[in-house]
């Protein structure tokens, strides 16, 4: 065990945090759930590819830097420290990115990660169906295989960004005759395409972050499956444990909300009325320590040639939670000021914690609601009996 | 000693709470996020046809002669129906405070509350905010240990905006003028206490309704939506959740009843009751929308389910009419000053 | 609504203080969990019986004094006020009696109840069975019916004061054919009868405070049978309800436990370093005043003519859950000398909230654990699905 | 920078936990009960051949010439086997403060801890009691600002009865004398606090296997116990109790790690790592009693099932070494102390 960073690590972070300072925008960017906010996040990640800091653990060719998994860690912590933009494009390099580099033929490879790392094709997730979504088996949309191509009619829903994205990615049914697991294959399918309809959601804040996706005889070269016919399932599992696990919810995320959190304290310490909130303060600064400890010990684990297993359970758990607590005391911290948006005049202080507060009710629900994640450590973890 | 509402109360609240589910429906709640005001004249009317908004008027006056004991079960029912019109504000706080500052210049204001042509507002130090001030016609402010009313029209208000698209609520800009004193010295100081208890215990009413509300539209929706080819009502990670609800709300209801009984008959502890009240409540109400988004899934998440339409109520009430802090602060000095005096036998 | 006692609550209740002020026992009574303290408990029984206070609110032929609930409540307080003896016929007054009021004929009315209320008899509750614990229909204990008599064959555990108890009471399967909720026959067994043998079993805190039950050929008239033959199922249910219900569990017990909590942070309130505890102690306060609040309310409708729901499984789960945070706060202000005995040179001021402490635990699991009740809450107060 | 341990470390912490788990059986915990002194001098002696009372003391000194690091995997699996004997205390505590205190008086005392032939106790201010003196031959007593070495036979204890029967528990009386002062000044200074970042740093590897080993228990015991026709621990209610100790002891571990590997390099914050690892091990051992009891029934409220040897430990050893309001109280320090210093980036 050595917990030190190295030289390299340090003139790394150094690098990264000049870079940063340089480049990141002085306004915030508008929210990328609006059309001028998604466009403004594309320029961004343009930027960002500039300076190829895309996806800094991906190989050169595909337009990272071939970066280890501590490198990615000093990578999030100096971004969430400079508070640079939300990538947009975080359903491609941290979900479908692994994926893809997992499952992919080399052509698809060097077809599609490029482009994702530098946000000029920005990805939608299509995981879940009207009927379909903590069970995800029980998807009904179909893939016609017709040779060189496929037939795709069908509904996606609760797609995440799809409302502006380019690309989304998901499993079809391809197999009639099958049902639950089997039967199903990962294509990707291009937004623009003809019979493709996206009907954004408006969210709890109003704005549309996720959107149904609608295939009416939707045609795609067969070129856009991943992995085998029929093996859907399988690839699909491997990117939801990215999407549950380490990629996706950097621990420099929480830990900059706790910092944020133990500020918001001090500058309110006068008017705060219940004791209680300073101990919830201390335990957000310790909980974000904890999972980052976790993180990087979960990263040196990789690193060592390990692999990812039912954990990324525990952290989808323990993240959420953190952030929802996170936010409900920050509205505890700001009273009565905790309802306002930002731009009113009595708004003193508030920052974007009640949009935060807001999406922190959903960190419990998507990629696989906390529910399904307990039965997951309790069947996989603990090797408690199925129901 | 008999700790139950009578036949008549119930009867009453029942008639009310119809009445609301009819008219108050979401597509009401909905349309009036459109307009301007986001308040219906019509309704408006139509509750005052009822006589809500003089429950608490002598019937010598015109009003129905009830008491904070029926007004309670009346309030919960606003939660429950999430009505954005300002009748707590009006019968349960404004119409007691009017009566007792019984002043020559506001004393007009009381009929025209019952009649439904007239509202007031209230800006009271423990809020940081006036809410629904943008349709009242007078508001009532305290100030300096005095009581002040101020016509809506010579207030200078902000408008802000929260997380509720049904609340308005307003920062209000007033230096004290002496000819719009209407209240002084000990009445003064005694109503800004009344007002905050009334105040207090009318958002734990509300949380009350509220969280029913929210815990019998997780009942339905998880009664229908199936997955894994069962209803996910039957899941008993979704049923614990909804039972666990059910304990707060159910233990939250004699608290917020009895301190309506206190406020009614001017009991001493009063406020310790109110303060009770507003943490029990709050804290039922508060989970019902975690768990309530929680087991609606992503559906929760939407501006089309309506479920939000409750939660941010909750959310947006909470922290008005003195926070946690403070009312933990009003029992703490109860519970510690004199351990013989709490108890068994010492809770009436 | 009227929350004022009228004249006659307060000249009652000053005749219950003024006599348990002359005759509640100097020194605290040896647990009834030893064969000497259960003596003790049974003399103290038979005290209250010479004042008629065995069960006050039962009819004057049987032992009390026909009064009304809002007045058993007043009894209770004043009782726990005192610190009297833990009742250690609770099992049969506050459980079996209620039922039999219900169910019994006046022959068997006239035989128990008296003894009941003047602690001469004592029962032990007998529930369970090793295969059925919170699933009580899976019993599998039989009494063959003879005509004037059964024959008792099988085993029952958890039997709550059956170590020295003088009867137990439970359900057996008469029709040898039947299942699950059918067939069953409630019936009374003398614990000194012949074929009886009482194991005790001990607790956490080696104390026999259950024991289990074998029967082997015993012979019981059939006159012990508390209603119609296989309609055990619905008599025991009445009797289930009022062990997770109202009566035995008096609010007054959690008031003074909450009392006493509020003492004991006063008495330690300068060494106690961490402010979330008095957060907790004013939660006790409240949930204790809630729970009482709750319980008039109750009162009152029965009074009222109404009946008693599924609101015993509210109230099980909150008076454990706040029984249960009262003395884990107890054992954080007592910080390290939470884990002492009383005896010990260095337990200033423990007192009991040790033994208290671990009585605690078994709150959430004994008359039907916690996740039973929450089934029950959600299917039949909310009506949620079954699965 | 690499969070791991080494193949080695975790090969002998795995030939650790076997020989634990073959010799330290609930039988022979139960048995101990029995005895006079609650303790095994063969089962001591067999934990000294395997070098584990020297772990922390330099190879040429006879020790194994480990540190922290590799002792603090020792130690979670003293806390899930509910080791009774004092070993922690001795190769973790007492070895390192004699070897820094390193006065003649005390030196020889360190070759016999090494071999099994001599023990010592710890009297730390923030200890109420001394643990095992009865089988110690010298106790080190933090007083006035000064380490005293006090021969055991010399002292005068008074045995006390604690909820856990493994557990033995002395109040020392004990009055300074000159002559049994072995570190003083700066020195002694340094030591009282790093005594008690390694005694609060010892409980929490111990909650740490107290968790574990009771979740095991729970997941045997409730993939046989059937209710209702199915295995009790394919209900969801059960399931999830167990998931959320689950995710606790999975997030302690790694804090629990980290302390350890400050202690061992003297980190400037090792105290503020170790009051969290003390926090969030408790929490997770302490839920673990909770929800194992639970999920046992009444047979976990029994003491014919071995459940509560691992609760009763839990609970008591959760009130040594520092309280979790002390604990709180550093981590508050450091937090507020200076903000830039936090956060993402600086957690190293």
């Amino acid at each position: 065990m050595d917990l030190a960073y190295t030289q390299e690590h340090k003139a790394f972070r150094e690098e990264v945090r000049s870079w940063l300072a340089a480049n990141v925008p002085k306004e915030p960017l508008k929210t990328f759930d609006t059309a001028e906010g998604f466009q403004q996040h594309r320029e961004w990640e343009a930027t960002m590819n500039k300076g190829r800091w895309g996806m800094v653990t991906w190989p050169e060719e595909l337009g990272g830097r071939g970066l280890d998994l501590i490198q990615w860690l000093i990578f999030e912590e100096e971004y969430y420290r400079a508070q640079a933009p939300t990538r947009v494009n975080q359903n491609g390099i941290f979900l479908l990115g692994p994926t893809l580099m997992e499952y992919g033929t080399e052509e698809q490879k060097a077809r599609y990660l490029p482009k994702m790392a530098s946000g000029e094709e920005i990805w939608a997730q299509g995981w879940s169906e009207p009927g379909a979504g903590s069970d995800m088996a029980a998807i009904r949309s179909k893939a016609e295989n017709k040779g060189d191509h496929y037939i795709i009619n069908g509904q996606k829903t609760w797609s995440t960004r799809a409302a502006f994205a380019d690309w989304t990615f998901g499993m079809f049914r391809t197999d009639p005759e099958s049902s639950r697991h089997k039967g199903l294959t990962f294509i990707f399918v291009p937004l623009n395409a003809e019979g493709v309809t996206v009907r954004p959601i408006p969210q709890l804040n109003g704005h549309p972050g996720f959107a149904e996706i609608f295939f009416d005889n939707v045609k795609v070269p067969v070129e856009n499956r991943l992995g085998d016919e029929g093996a859907g399932w399988n690839v699909a599992m491997s990117t939801a444990g990215f999407e549950r696990g380490l990629m996706l919810r950097s621990p420099a995320r929480f830990q900059e909300t706790a910092r944020r959190l133990v500020k918001l304290y001090q500058e309110n310490e006068k008017e705060i009325d219940d004791p209680l909130i300073k101990g919830q303060v201390l335990k957000a600064y310790m909980d974000a320590e904890a999972y980052t400890l976790n993180t990087y010990m979960t990263a040196s684990r990789l690193i060592n040639g390990g692999s990812i297993g039912p954990e990324t359970s525990t952290n989808k758990i323990f993240w959420s939670e953190l952030d929802q607590n996170m936010h409900e005391t920050a509205m505890s911290i700001l009273g009565a000021r905790a309802e306002l948006e930002p731009h009113c005049s009595e708004a003193r202080g508030v920052g974007s914690w009640l949009d935060g507060f807001l999406f922190s009710q959903s960190g419990l629900i998507y990629a696989g609601t906390n529910e399904i994640q307990r039965n997951i450590i309790a069947e996989r973890m603990l090797g408690m009996p199925r129901a | 000693m008999n700790f139950s509402f009578s036949e008549d109360q119930l009867l009453f609240r029942d008639s009310v709470r119809d009445f609301l589910s009819n008219e108050v429906t979401t597509d009401l709640i909905r349309s009036l996020w459109e307009t301007d005001t986001g308040r219906s004249q019509t309704l408006w009317s139509q509750l005052a046809e009822l006589g809500l908004t003089g429950m608490l008027v002598p019937e010598e006056h015109g009003g129905l002669g009830m008491n904070e004991e029926d007004f309670i079960l009346i309030a919960e029912e606003c939660g429950r129906a999430a009505l954005p019109e300002p009748l707590i504000e009006n019968a349960m706080i404004a119409v007691p405070l009017l009566q007792a500052i019984n002043h020559e210049s506001t004393n007009p204001y009381l009929g025209k509350i019952l009649s439904g042509e007239a509202k007031a507002s209230i800006a009271h130090p423990v809020n940081l905010l006036v809410s629904d001030a943008h349709v009242s016609d007078l508001i009532l402010v305290f100030i300096d240990k005095e009581i002040h009313a101020v016509k809506t029209a010579d207030a200078e208000l902000i408008e802000q905006e929260g997380v509720d698209p049904s609340r308005k609520i307003f920062k209000l800009n007033y230096k004290a003028k002496t000819e719009n004193c209407v209240a002084n010295g000990d009445l003064a100081e005694r109503l800004l206490q009344e007002t905050l208890n009334r105040g207090a215990l009318a958002v734990a009413a509300q949380h009350l309704g509220l969280a029913q509300a929210m815990v019998g539209q997780c009942v339905e929706y998880t009664s229908e939506r199936k997955q894994f080819g069962q209803a996910i009502g039957s899941f008993q990670a979704v049923k614990h959740h909804m039972a666990n609800v059910a304990v707060k709300y159910e233990f939250a209801k004699a608290v917020v009843y009895r301190a309506a009984n206190s406020i009614a008959n001017q009991h001493p502890d009063a406020a310790v009751h109110v303060a009770h009240a507003k943490i029990a409540a709050s804290d039922a109400a508060l989970l019902a929308a975690k768990h309530g988004i929680q087991v609606h899934g992503a559906m929760g998440y939407t501006w089309e389910v309506n479920l939000h339409i409750w939660m941010k109520r909750a959310w947006a009430l909470d922290k008005t009419w003195g926070s946690l802090g403070y009312h933990k602060k009003v029992i703490e000095k109860k519970v510690f000053a004199d351990t013989n005096k709490i108890g068994a036998g010492y809770s009436f």
